[in-house]
Order: structure tokens, then sequence, then C-alpha cells
């Protein structure tokens, strides 16, 4: 419990003090620092549309940002979930359009099912590369995110296209509904909190999480105990995947409404992103997400409100993200406590 | 010039919670060695890291040679002509011998190393102290007493004056012990001061001139060898008497539990590493492997238990040929298990001793409901095991990176023997661990023979195999090269058979 | 399809010039590799330095101080990075990410306050890394073709790979550097400062980085553009890992990439869809890899099996 | 300013050939007191400003616009479909007088949104929209492309221009492979084979929209195989083909802005796509009360939308090397395609009759 205190404590403390960082940088590029951090959290929070837009870009990336803590817990570093967005998207996309002799609601559950499935199937190759031919899964990981944006790319202007401008696939028969309108902020929201929720239950309380958190750990122990390194490996790296294929076809269905080629961009590493800030805690990953969405969406809201060049405003924010990552404010306190204690 | 080379006072460090030294006190005179002893945890390593300027002290002072040290790192102490051998080798695997003794301290060439220079330099040392070092290996190619002997070397050709050596017969055979004593004498001759840490009171009794004890980050006191005797060492060591001489108990062997059948298994390094060896266990016995380090003992029990492949031949648990069985299929068949490594194998030290004590029994009932773990039934057997086998603290919630070594072992013991296997293949099970545990683990073992469980044992403790063991067998280079029963063993034999020799006929036709 | 024309002399130049800035990018993130390091702060570093060559050697009409100029502001992105991580216990990954971003905004940033131009800066004044040609080679008609007209750091590139390899397996410094890696206390007992070793690792990593991104900027090209790294240091990181952070296995990594690219440019002339071109060194680098690794390994079992033999 | 000044001198380009709707258009607004102030507009983009090319085009004529009519400009630029959407929403919200969809990107959320903001009026450029709010402009790349594939055409048969080889070979390189840049293609290809059945076009994509080196990996290796002159059409990819071409002493194409002056004389000349103009006469019929819901407009090489520069640029480097029959050639066929006399085929999904 104290530790869990601490460490939210920490978060918040590491958060204000990205704030007077981000001030200070604010005040040297000769804007006014309230003013900004106000445009910030309007754009953020300011009526309906910006907080569904801060909740849509919130939705992917928890899920995201789970799939690569999910695979860390493991042992992983899987770089590859933005090509599994990629690819759950696409697959969500083909089902949803075609298999429409399935009534609504069984082929929403299909697309989630397929979608999750060729996406864990994606995963599986280095999966089993770095299993079995200790391949390793970073090299192949980021290599295949281009393969996969490039297999989707191809089907969204060929086969698979709309025929429109756009590289882009044809409209999706069943859509996640839509609240908070006009933002696309979608039914997946809850979806993806109860399946976080769930990712949490998962690793924490059953015996397939046990397994994971050993072999992740401390994989020659695991082996001795007959937990088997190798599947276990697989197995999160496939359940990462499959999470990954859950943001894409939530994308699709709820956001989009049809494959729009391109469309993961960023998706994936934003969410790697947040879950290396917290060291991969699955707990702590959804807030971090909640905060990488809103500065997000705040930083979209700031070009939109003022006159603060959209440069400037990156800018800002990959300051606040460079603060967040460190512990420091926790190593003051240490230090603190230490020399409290010596005297 | 103080009368010592080595002087700390009051010393205090704690990590987080815990408080690893308290009240340190420690002095060396030149030319002398001198033995710190204590149970697990007692502190000695972290002492010693103080003095090596690993960590920083939280209080007290340190002199060298007189000197006050304010702040040490290791180059100082280096600088200082203090050398350590650490308890964990702190050697680089994928480095050879000779850039693993030069590093830090490498002779140049301009900005490349001088292989030349360092390769003589280091073997004018090897051929002064006679040791045998092959510099051209990777450290992962080489022996453990090969290692400890590099790390001997690492120290001497830094120009140590002081060497520290942790625990450095914990890993050794009785003849790799001798060889190092012979070293260390050597050294003692040549001026050098030794500081040499044991839990082995016969050995601290064979080599010190002075003894210094530490319990619970305290020091309790300084003698003398000439003055002391072993029950008084560990009388202070302890704060107890201790009785590590257990009586056997008499039970009659049953069905064969185990049975080896012309086994052949691969090394790390190398194919065939044990070749063709047959042996088995009965129920309410205890089969003791005695031999060197490295000799093919680590092979066989892993191949046993399934985490190697055998190459060819057959092993039978049970009547049940484990041959294809997984690890986890191979427990199922009713093996227990502990083994040589509590650190990486044993135990997963990022667990806290809860986990770590169900282990083997993820996912079985009573300690799940479906998929879902049942922590209330975990805590509840994990309390009941700590309190049977005695895992200090009580606690079984806290994360077993904090356990003393002793406490870590018994965890791994506890879990082993509570789940009832048919046999139990116990590697080292009392290595490094401190002589309360040890009477302990000892104790237990007994205990499993006699409800009737086999009890492969491997140890390099030639006193805990013959004090455990109803038969001995000898494996000398992956074979198996003597079969005694325990009443006509003995140090002198065993060592001999060993080493490759021979057992005498009659010794051969006692054989099961 | 012309074979002849895909498969000419001109290949093997494009093979290396499409491979030299992921080289360079990938030596960036193999020396902090051998330190335990991951540094995915490589795009980043590498960005910026593209940036400050290009604005120096413009604003002062010296390529040579772009270079130099980019190397620093490679080496204080990497010392960001390296303050983060060592003294402030940031994930490096995460902070390298966070660096990333940064370099992202702040040349965008530079990009349209400090030389008021957005999206692409090329102008005349830009004076690029000269290009030479070997008179010796002038003679051989082959060799001639091949090496003709290479610019300084295409040329550089080959001798930074085996200075890297000399430095990390010859000097005392790699030895410390590796030990660094694989086994710090080892190192720490040997009176080897680990976290000053990171450092230099680190600092060495960004000055790599920041002539990595001149390369990009006044070698490969001459322009700067947002985002003109395009993941090029993640390829690099990729290549890195490829090659186990040894320097002459990575590039061979980075070639395989840099040919099936140069292959894929080819091809696409005539007519097989992009997309499918495009992905093509992705996966050979893949097949590569996996095939390797995999004949590693059956070699290993092949040679335990010949010593059983004997 | 100096952006407003530029496009003027792309106007002028156009010129040449007939009075331009933008020059004319300016022309009124010069004349008038600024009737559109307190006015305001906002562009969103798919892409960053920058490119010198497609956006930055758009971006001129709205900066023609404010100068003329006083209106206020908005940009918002956006990279990944999230941003663009959010974009357009708050442009929605945000109580504009108009709001100018600067590509196909938006044709899906104008589709969404449009009718629910019945006092915001749209605009979308270079696809079409239906809808009461909102005006579609699009272009005839097509044509435009049929030009600049008969000029590269020609082109490459001159061999006595420095660089230019006797293969009947021309090249072509887009950013990412998207629809509309095939109708580019298409009149390209056309316009090639128009002039000499035996050319060989070679086309390739970068599969991106901003990665300059790899435009120019792909325009040399079109060079390696034979190639003397690349069209670009590859938005922040292009830069890339312009230098490559530079690079290699041979020749490249521009595309949208007038590019002739990017690599002076290595670029032939470029296919001007008016989006200026568009974008200039959408906040023009805001400001002056003309804005027609539901109509869509097509410029074509009559309506002056697309066209090739006067490849005035080119002329100054080559001298009298300069082959005059290619300009001859394009007013001729310039002429054709007005007429009617020549058809230029469009990709399916593109056209007037889309
Ligand atoms: N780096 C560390 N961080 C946290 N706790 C530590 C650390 N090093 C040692 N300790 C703790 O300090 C106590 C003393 O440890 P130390 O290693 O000095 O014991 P020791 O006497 O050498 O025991 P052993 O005989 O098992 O080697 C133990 O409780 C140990 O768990
Ligand atoms: N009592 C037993 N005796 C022999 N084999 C068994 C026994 N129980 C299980 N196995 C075998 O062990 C393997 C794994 O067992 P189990 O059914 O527990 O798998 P699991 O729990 O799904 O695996 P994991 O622990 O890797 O998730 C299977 O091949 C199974 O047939
Ligand atoms: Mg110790
Ligand atoms: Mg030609």
């Amino acid at each position: 419990m104290n530790v869990a205190v601490k460490s939210i404590q920490k978060i918040l403390l590491t958060m204000l003090l990205a704030l007077a960082i981000g001030a200070l940088f604010i005040l040297f590029i000769g804007e006014n620092p309230l003013e900004a951090y106000g445009a910030l959290l309007r754009g953020a929070f300011n009526g309906k549309l910006k907080i569904g837009t801060t909740l849509a870009s919130f939705t992917p990336l928890l899920l995201t940002s789970c799939a690569f803590a999910v695979a860390a817990k493991a042992g992983a570093f899987n770089v590859g979930v933005e090509g599994e967005v990629f690819l759950g998207g696409i697959t969500a996309a083909y089902i949803g359009i075609n298999w429409t002799f399935l009534p609504a609601p069984v082929l929403m559950i299909v697309c989630f099912l397929g979608a999750m499935t060729v996406a864990a199937l994606w995963a599986l190759i280095p999966a089993v590369l770095k299993a079995y031919y200790r391949v390793s899964e970073v090299c192949v990981t980021i290599l295949m995110n281009s393969v996969a944006l490039y297999i989707t790319s191809y089907l969204v202007s060929g086969p698979m296209s709309a025929g429109v401008a756009n590289a882009q696939s044809l409209p999706v028969t069943v859509n996640l509904p839509q609240f908070m309108k006009p933002s696309s902020v979608n039914a997946g929201l809850f979806i993806a909190l109860i399946t976080v929720v769930f990712m949490i239950w998962v690793l924490n309380k059953t015996t397939f999480g046990y397994k994971v958190k050993t072999v992740g750990t401390n994989p020659s122990h695991a082996e001795y105990v007959g937990i088997s390194p190798k599947k276990i490996f697989i197995q999160s790296m496939m359940l990462s995947g499959a999470l990954g294929g859950m943001a894409g076809c939530i994308e699709v269905l709820g956001v989009h409404g049809y494959f729009l080629n391109n469309f993961a961009a960023g998706l994936g590493s934003n969410g790697m992103l947040a879950s290396l800030i917290v060291k991969n805690n699955l707990i702590f990953a959804p807030f971090m997400s909640f905060f990488l969405a809103v500065l997000k969406s705040g930083a979209m809201g700031m070009q939109q409100s003022t006159g603060v060049p959209k440069s400037i405003v990156d800018t800002i924010t990959a300051v606040f993200i460079i603060v967040a990552t460190m512990e420091l404010l926790f190593q003051f306190k240490d230090k603190k406590n230490k020399k409290e204690k010596s005297k | 010039m103080s009368e010592y080379v080595i002087e700390m006072k009051d010393i205090v460090k704690s990590f987080g919670n815990v408080h690893a030294v308290r009240n340190g006190q420690f002095t060396l005179k030149k030319g002398e060695i001198h033995s710190l002893i204590g149970e697990n945890g007692a502190g000695k390593s972290t002492m010693m890291k103080l003095l090596y300027g690993m960590y920083p002290i939280d209080d007290g002072s340190i002199r060298i040679h007189g000197d006050h040290i304010p702040s040490i790192s290791p180059k100082i102490a280096i600088e200082k002509g203090i050398g350590m051998v650490h308890q964990e080798f702190m050697l680089v695997n994928e480095l050879t011998v000779l850039e693993n003794i030069i590093l830090g301290f490498e002779p140049r060439h301009g900005i490349t190393i001088d292989f030349d220079k360092a390769r003589k330099t280091v073997e004018q040392y090897i051929n002064q102290y006679g040791m045998d070092i092959q510099l051209g290996k990777k450290i992962n190619q080489i022996s453990v007493g090969e290692a400890q002997r590099v790390e001997i070397i690492k120290t001497l050709t830094r120009g140590a004056n002081v060497i520290i050596l942790d625990e450095p017969t914990a890993v050794l055979t009785p003849q790799e012990t001798k060889q190092l004593f012979v070293i260390l004498q050597n050294l003692r001759k040549d001026g050098k001061s030794l500081v040499f840490i044991s839990h082995k009171l016969n050995e601290v009794m064979e080599i010190s001139d002075r003894i210094s004890v530490m319990r619970q980050g305290n020091y309790i006191g300084s003698v003398s060898k000439e003055e002391t005797s072993p029950a008084e060492l560990a009388k202070m060591m302890i704060g107890r008497e201790v009785f590590l001489n257990i009586e056997k108990t008499q039970t009659k062997p049953g069905e064969k539990v185990l049975e080896v059948k012309d086994v052949w298994v691969s090394g790390e390094k190398e194919i065939s590493k044990i070749r063709g060896v047959s042996l088995d266990v009965r129920a309410g016995e205890i089969v003791g492997i005695a031999g060197i380090d490295g000799n093919g003992q680590s092979e066989l029990i892993e191949a046993i238990a399934g985490l190697r492949q055998v190459e060819k031949g057959s092993v039978l648990l049970d009547g049940k040929e484990l041959g294809g069985l997984s690890p986890k299929q191979i427990r199922k068949a009713g093996l227990s298990h502990i083994p040589e490594d509590r650190n990486t194998r044993g135990l997963n030290r990022s667990m806290s001793i809860k986990e770590n004590l169900i282990a083997v029994q993820v996912g079985e009932a009573p300690f799940c409901k479906g998929v879902v773990r049942d922590d209330k039934e975990t805590l509840e057997y994990a309390k009941q095991l700590s309190e049977v086998f005695d895992i200090r603290p009580r606690d079984p919630e806290i994360s077993t990176q904090s356990l003393s070594g002793g406490n870590a072992q018994k965890v791994v013991v506890a879990r082993e023997v509570s789940i009832g296997g048919k046999l139990l293949v116990a590697s080292q099970p009392t290595r490094g661990v401190d002589i309360g545990a040890i009477e302990s683990i000892r104790k237990i073992l007994q205990e499993v023979k006699a409800k009737g469980m086999g009890v492969l044992l491997v140890s390099a403790d030639l006193e805990e195999i013959l004090s455990l063991s109803d038969r001995i067998v000898v494996m000398h280079e992956g074979r198996i090269t003597g079969r005694l029963k325990a009443e006509d063993a003995n140090e002198d034999n065993l060592g001999l058979l060993m080493m490759g020799g021979t057992a005498s006929a009659e010794e051969r036709g006692s054989t099961t | 399809m012309d074979l002849g024309k895909i498969f000419s002399v001109s290949l093997i130049y494009a093979t290396f010039r499409s491979a030299t800035p992921i080289i360079y990018a990938a030596l960036c993130a193999a020396i902090t590799q051998q330190a335990d390091i991951l540094n995915i702060g490589t795009e980043g570093i590498m960005l910026t330095g593209a940036f400050a060559a290009v604005a120096v050697s413009y604003l002062t009409g010296s390529w040579l101080l772009g270079v130099v100029v980019a190397m620093i502001a490679g080496l204080i992105m990497a010392m960001i990075m390296a303050v983060g991580h060592i003294r402030y216990k940031a994930e490096i990954c995460a902070i390298g990410m966070g660096i990333n971003l940064f370099a992202l905004a702040i040349t965008k940033f530079l990009l349209n306050s400090a030389l008021g131009k957005s999206g692409t800066f090329s102008e005349p004044g830009i004076i690029a890394i000269p290009r030479v040609s070997l008179p010796f080679l002038a003679k051989v008609p082959f060799l001639k073709e091949i090496f003709d007209n290479w610019c300084i750091t295409e040329w550089f590139v080959i001798v930074l790979i085996i200075l890297v390899w000399f430095v990390f397996y010859k000097t005392v410094w790699g030895l410390r550097l590796r030990a660094v890696g694989q086994f710090p206390m080892a190192a720490q007992t040997a009176g080897i400062n680990v976290n000053s070793m990171k450092y230099r690792a680190i600092a060495i990593s960004g000055l790599i980085g920041g002539l990595a991104g001149a390369h990009l900027s006044l070698g490969y090209s001459k322009m700067f553009t947002e985002n003109m790294t395009n993941a090029r240091g993640f390829m690099g990181v990729a290549a890195m890992y490829f090659g186990g952070a040894h320097p002459i296995l990575t590039a061979a990594g980075c070639l395989v990439f840099g040919l099936t690219d140069s292959i894929g440019a080819r091809l696409q002339a005539y007519g097989v869809p992009s997309q499918l071109v495009l992905l093509m060194p992705y996966v050979v680098t893949i097949a590569t890899l996996a095939v390797s690794m995999a004949s590693k390994m059956a070699r290993e079992k092949k040679k335990k099996s010949a010593l059983a033999k004997a | 300013s100096g952006g407003a000044g530029a496009a003027k001198e792309a106007g002028k380009t156009v010129e040449a050939t007939a009075g331009t709707t933008a020059k004319a258009a300016s022309e009124n607004g010069d004349g008038k007191e600024k009737t559109g102030a307190g006015k305001r507009v906002c562009i969103v983009y798919s892409g960053n400003l920058g490119d010198k090319s497609y956006n930055d085009s758009c971006n001129e004529g709205a900066k023609e616009a404010a100068a003329d009519y006083g209106v206020e400009i908005k940009n918002l630029e956006g990279t990944s479909a999230e941003e663009w959407e959010a974009n357009f929403l708050s442009a929605c919200e945000d109580g504009y007088d108009l709001v100018i969809c600067s590509s196909s990107n938006f044709e899906e959320y104008m589709k969404e949104h449009c009718a629910s903001y019945p006092n915001v009026k749209f605009a979308i450029i270079d696809t079409t929209v239906e809808g009461d709010n909102i005006v579609s402009i699009s272009f005839a790349q097509n044509q435009g492309s049929f030009l600049a594939g008969a000029a590269a055409a020609m082109f490459t048969q001159k061999t006595d221009i420095e660089g230019v080889n006797p293969d009947k070979i021309i090249g072509w390189v887009g950013g990412m492979d998207i629809p509309v840049l095939h109708d580019f293609f298409t009149g390209y290809e056309q316009g090639a084979k128009y002039i000499d059945p035996d050319i060989k076009v070679l086309q390739s994509f970068a599969g991106t929209w901003n990665d300059p080196l790899k435009g120019k990996e792909l325009t040399l290796a079109q060079f390696d195989q034979g190639a003397d002159i690349v069209m670009n059409v590859a938005s922040g990819t292009g830069p890339g083909i312009l230098e490559g071409a530079k690079e290699a002493g041979k020749y490249a194409i521009g595309v949208d802005l007038n590019q002739d002056n990017d690599q002076p004389g290595s670029i032939l000349t470029s296919m001007v796509k008016r989006v200026d103009t568009a974008c200039y006469l959408a906040i023009q019929s805001v400001v002056e009360g003309t804005f027609k819901g539901n109509s869509t407009s097509y410029l074509t090489i009559k309506e002056e939308g697309v066209g090739l520069t006067d490849f005035s640029v080119m002329k100054e480097h080559l001298g009298d090397k300069f082959p005059e029959d290619i300009v001859e050639k394009v007013k001729e066929l310039e002429e054709k395609i007005v007429s009617g006399e020549i058809v230029v085929e469009n990709y399916t999904g593109f056209g007037a009759n889309k």
C-alpha cells in the first residue's frame, strides 16, 4: 500500500516538475506559460468535442501501452505493436465489409476475434524467431512494422480499395456506437478499459500471470519449476499482439468506419512510450497513456486556439515527456531521508 | 606507523530497511591470516565490500596503513594495495582469462593493450605460486576452482598486499581447498595480509591466525586460533550450541525409485560430458554422489530433471521412462529437486517467499481456483512451511531478495520436500550456508528418507556425503569410478576415486 | 524485365550509398549497446545533427564547421539522455523516445525561427561535404565506375567501421567498455568507474550520431527536411541488433538492407506493386537474420557432434 | 508578403498562354477596400506547410486572399488521421465563416459532419463532396501531366543536350501510392506515348510524402536505368527528386508549384496545379457572397487550373541549345486538349463526371 502511495506521489511530483521545466522553456521562447498551459488544458478538456477527442486518442493508447507492457512482463521488447494495430485493423475491415451474412452483433464479435487472431499470429513470428533461434525481437519487430504498413497499404490501394481519392477501404457494415459527438470517441473506450482491467487481473491474479512474471524475471528458474519459458514467451507475445489487434479493430469499427491507410502511425510507439515511462507497470500505464493523450489533444487544441505554432507546442510536449521519464524527485526524497537518518 | 594494516571502527551500513552492519569492528595485522566468520547475513561480505569501497559507509572510520580514508572507491582501495576475491566471482564470462585479469590495469601500447607484456607479468605470478591457469580460455570454459585462482592472480597482479577472500572454499573440493591453502600460506610467507571468510570452522581453525566473529551486523569478538575451539566459535556465531554430526536414521530401502541406465549427456561446450552412467536409488535411502565439481554431476542431475537433453540411455522414475518428458511432467511423475544454484535456478529473487514456496504447484489445487490464484490458501501454506522449516523472517509476504543465503536455501528445501515426491535430488544443498542452517537442512534430509522418499545427494563436501549417505558413488570425468557402502567409505578412499584412481577390488565387489 | 539494367555496376554504389546513413546510425547504437544501453534515441540525435550541419554550413559557408557543430549537437542530445538515464534513473528507451520527439520538434521550431523556412531547407548557400574521386582508380574501368565521385563521409564510414571494431576489440577502452556492458559489478571491482564509462560511451555515440545526421543532410543530400531521418535511426538500431553490436556484422546487415532496397528501387519501374517492392528489404533482412541465426545454431550442434566422433 | 509574390509569379507564368483567373481576381481585389475584414477562414491541411508543393500552394492562395480582402486566416497542420479529424472538427465548432479542406483526406469527415454545421461554409480541394454548404474544386491533373509527359518524351530525345541519352526512357516518381497519383501518371504516360509510342515510362513510388532521400534514391535508380528526365509528384519527397536530377546531371519536372527555380537548370518545367487559385476562389466567393453550395468546379487546362510553366528558367540555362520545338508542341497540344481534339484519359474514379 505504502509503495503504491509513494509511486503515485512520485508520479505527481514528476509531473509538477515537468510543468515547471516546460514553463521555463515557454518563457524562454517568449510566450506566457500560464496562457499556454491554459490553452493546453482547454485544448484537452474544454467542451464535449475536446474531451471526446482526448478520450478518443486515449482509447488506442490504453491498449497499445498494455500490449507493450504485457510482452515486457515476459521479457520481450515488442516494438511491433504498431504493425499489429495495422493488421488487426485491416482484418476487422475485411470481415466487417465482406462477412455480411452474419447478423450484426455476431459480425462485430467476429471482427474483434479476427483482428486479434491475425495480429497475434503476426506477433507469433518474432516470438518464435526469438524463442527458438535467438533472433532479437527488437530487430525483427522494428522491421516488421514497415512490412505491416506496406501490406495494408497495398491492400487498401489495390484489392480492398474503395476506389475513392484516398487509399482506404469500403466502409464496414458494423460500427461501435459513438458518443459525445462530433468527436469520434466510441464504445471502444469501454472495451479497452475493461480489457486493460482484465489484463491487470490476469497478470496479478491468475496462474498464467504468475508464469509470465516468472519467465520475465527468471527464465532459468521458470524452466526448473516446470514452466516452459519458450511457451510462455510466445504466448505473451501473442497476447500482446492480440491487444494491438484489438486496438486496430476499435479504430476501424469505432473511429473511422473503414480502413484508412497509415491510420495507426504513432499509436504503437506512443503506447510503448507510455509503458516505458512507468517501467512497464500495468497499473500506471493507463494513467500515463491518459497523460500522453491529454498532452496530444491539448497540443492540438493549443494550435487550434492560440497563435503558438505547432513546432513550439510539440517542443513543449517533448520536454514534458523527457522530464516525465526521470525519477529524480523520488531520488531527492530518498537522499533527504538518508541525511535525516544519519544525523 | 600503526600496528595494523587495516582498522575499521564503529562501522554502520544499511540498505533501505536492512541494517547490514550495525557495529562493525575489524583489524588486520601485517602478515596474518584473519578469518571473519558468522551466520548467513551476519554482515561479513558487507564489511569487506565497504573496505573495498563498493558502497559508501553510513558511519564509522576506516584506516589503511594508519591513514584515515574518508571515502573509498574500488580504485582507491586497489591503489592502497587491497585486493578482494568476491563471494560471487567478478569475472566477465565473454572475456578471456587474461583479459579478466588485466581489466582496469591493462599494460598499454599507446591506446592498445600490450597482451605480450600482460601475459609475461601474469605468468610470472602464476609460476611463483605454482597455479594452474589457462590464460587463453574464456571464463565460461573454466572450472570454479580455476576461476578462483584467476581471482587471486587478479589481486596479485594489481599489487595487492591485503587480500580479502570471501568464502573462497564454498565452491571448492577438498583437494582444491588444500591447494588453495598452500597458496594462502605462501602468500602469507611473502608478507601479504589475508582476510578469510568462511562458514567451515575446521578450515578456519586450520588456516587462521586470528578469528573475528559477527552476528546480525554486530561485532562479537576476536580470538586467536590457539585460544579457541570450533565449538566455541560456533557458539559465538549462533549464540547456542550446535550439533553437526547427525545420527543416521536406519531404514530398510524399498523399491527402486530411480534407475539411470547407461546415460550419456552433453555438456555446455562438449558432447557426451556424461558417458555411460548407471545408478539407482531406492525408496528410503540416501545415495551420495561424490566428485570434484565439473565432473558431470551437474549435467547428470539436469538430465534427470529434464532440464538437459539425454543423448542416449534411459532414466526411469518410479518405473516410468522419463525420456522426452518435460520438466513439468517429470515433476508430476514424482521428482523433487534442490538445484545447485539457488539464485538463478532455485529461487525467483524478484518474488516473495510465499510465491516461491508454491512455484512448482502454481495452477494446482488448492493454490488456485480455476485459472485464478488463491492468495489466501497460498499464504496459509507458506506460513505453515515457514514455521516448520524455520524460515526467518517469518513473513512470507516479503521478497526473497532480502533473505540471507541460509534462509533462501531453506525456502527451496521447504518447497521441494513438501510436495511429497518419490525422489528428492539434492544438489549441494548446504553450499554457502551457515552452520545453523546446515544443521537443519541435514536433519530435513534424514526425515525425508525416513518418510520413504529416495534421496540422491550431490555434494562437493565429503563430510556431508559421509555423514548422510547410505551408499556412495564417485564420479570422475563423466564416469562412475567407484561405488561404496557408507561404512566402507572414508575421506581417503573417496578422495582417491574422485581424482580418477581406482578403488580396490573388494570395495568394488561390495557395490549394489 | 531487363536484368542487365537492374544488376548493373551502379547497383554496387547505390547499395553502399543507401546503406551508409544506416551504418552510421548503427555504429551510433552499437557503442552504447556495448555498455548495455539501448540507444533508441539514435533517430533524434541524428536528426539534430542533420539540422545543425545544414544550418551551420549555410550560415558560415563551411561544411567542415557544419559537421563539427552537428557532432556537438549530437553530443548535447546524447548527454541529455545520459544524464536522464544515469543520474536520474530514466528508463533508457523512454528517454530515448522522448529525445526523438524533442529533436523532431526543436528542429522544426529552429527551422522556422532561425532559418525562416518551414518543411524543407535547400538553399544554394548550403555547402555540401565534398565528393572525391581517387585518381588512381580512374584508370581502372570497372572500379572507376564504382568508386567514382564518392562523398568524403562515404569513404569515412569504412574507416569508422574499422576504427570502431578496433576500439571495441583491441583497445583498453574497448575492453573496459565491454566489461561494463557485460558485468558492471566486475568492472566496478576492477576500479573502473562504471557510470563514467557509460557517460563516455553515450557521448561518443552522440558524436557519431551527429556525424550520421551531417552525412544525411550534407553528404547524402544537400538539404534539411523535417523528420528527414525517416526512421533511419530505428533501422540503425535494428541493424545493430542484426550484427549483435559487432561493427562489421552490423555493417553487413545494413548492406543486405541497402542491396535489397536498391534492387527494389530498380524493380519498381517494371510495374511490380510499389508496396510489395518497398517491403522487400525488410523481409529480406529478417529472413537473412533468421537464416543466419538458425544455421549458427545448427553449426554449434554440428561442432558438438564432431567432437563426439573424435 | 513574399509568399503572395511567389503566387503572383506563378500566375504570371501561366499568363503567358492566357489571362489568369487568379490574376483577374486579384485585380478585382486590389481595387476595393478590404471587404472581407471580419471574415474568418480556417484551412486544414493533411500534412505540414513547407512542402514547397501542394500545401504551400494552397497557403499562397490564402495569403493572397488575405492581402486582398483582409480576411483572417488560420492554418491547422496535421500529420495523422487523428489530427486531421480533430482539426477539422475544431474548425467546424470554432465559428469560422469558411473551412477549407485542403485535400481529399478530409472527404469522409466532411460527408459525416458538414450537415451538422449548416452555418459554416466548406470548400474541399482535389475531390468532390456533395452538400448544401460545400463547394468542391478539383483539377484535371491528368491534362497537365499529359503536357509534362509530352515535353519529357520530346526532351529525352534531344541528345545534343548534356546528360540526355539516346534511350527513349523517361521517369516518374510519386509519393504515396494513392489513386490521385495514378491520375497524374495516366496523363503523363499518355502524353509521352502521344509523342512517341516507343517511349518507355518508368514509375516508382517512395511510399511516403516526406522522405526526400528516398525520392532521391529512386530518381537515381531511374537514371541508372536509362531515364534522363523524371517527373516529381511527391510533395515533401519531391525536393530529393529534384536534387537527384541536379546531382546526376540529369533533368526533372516539378509539380504543383512552380519549382523551376528550386534546382535551376535541372528542371525543364513544372506541372503547376493551381491549388492557390482554388483556395483564393473559395475565399473570394465567401467574401463576395457568391458562394454556391453543392457546386463542383473541375479546373482543367481551359480554366488554367493546370498547366506547364513557361520553360524560361531552362531556356536561360541552355541558351541556344534549348529545344524551342517543345514549347511550340506543348502550346499546340494545349489547344488540342482545350478544343477536345485530344481527350486525356482519367484514372478510374477521376475526371469531370466522377
Ligand atoms: N546490496 C544490498 N542491498 C540490500 N541488502 C543487502 C545488500 N547487500 C547485503 N544486503 C543484506 O545485508 C545483510 C548482510 O549481508 P552480507 O552479504 O554482508 O552477509 P554475509 O555475512 O556475507 O552472509 P553470507 O554468509 O550469506 O554471505 C543481509 O541481510 C543481506 O540481505
Ligand atoms: N500427471 C501428469 N502426468 C504426466 N503428464 C502430465 C500430467 N499432467 C500434465 N501432464 C502433461 O504435461 C503437459 C503440460 O501440462 P498442463 O496440462 O498442466 O499444461 P498447462 O498448465 O496448460 O501448461 P503450462 O503450465 O505451460 O501453461 C501436457 O503435455 C500434459 O499432458
Ligand atoms: Mg557473504
Ligand atoms: Mg533519352
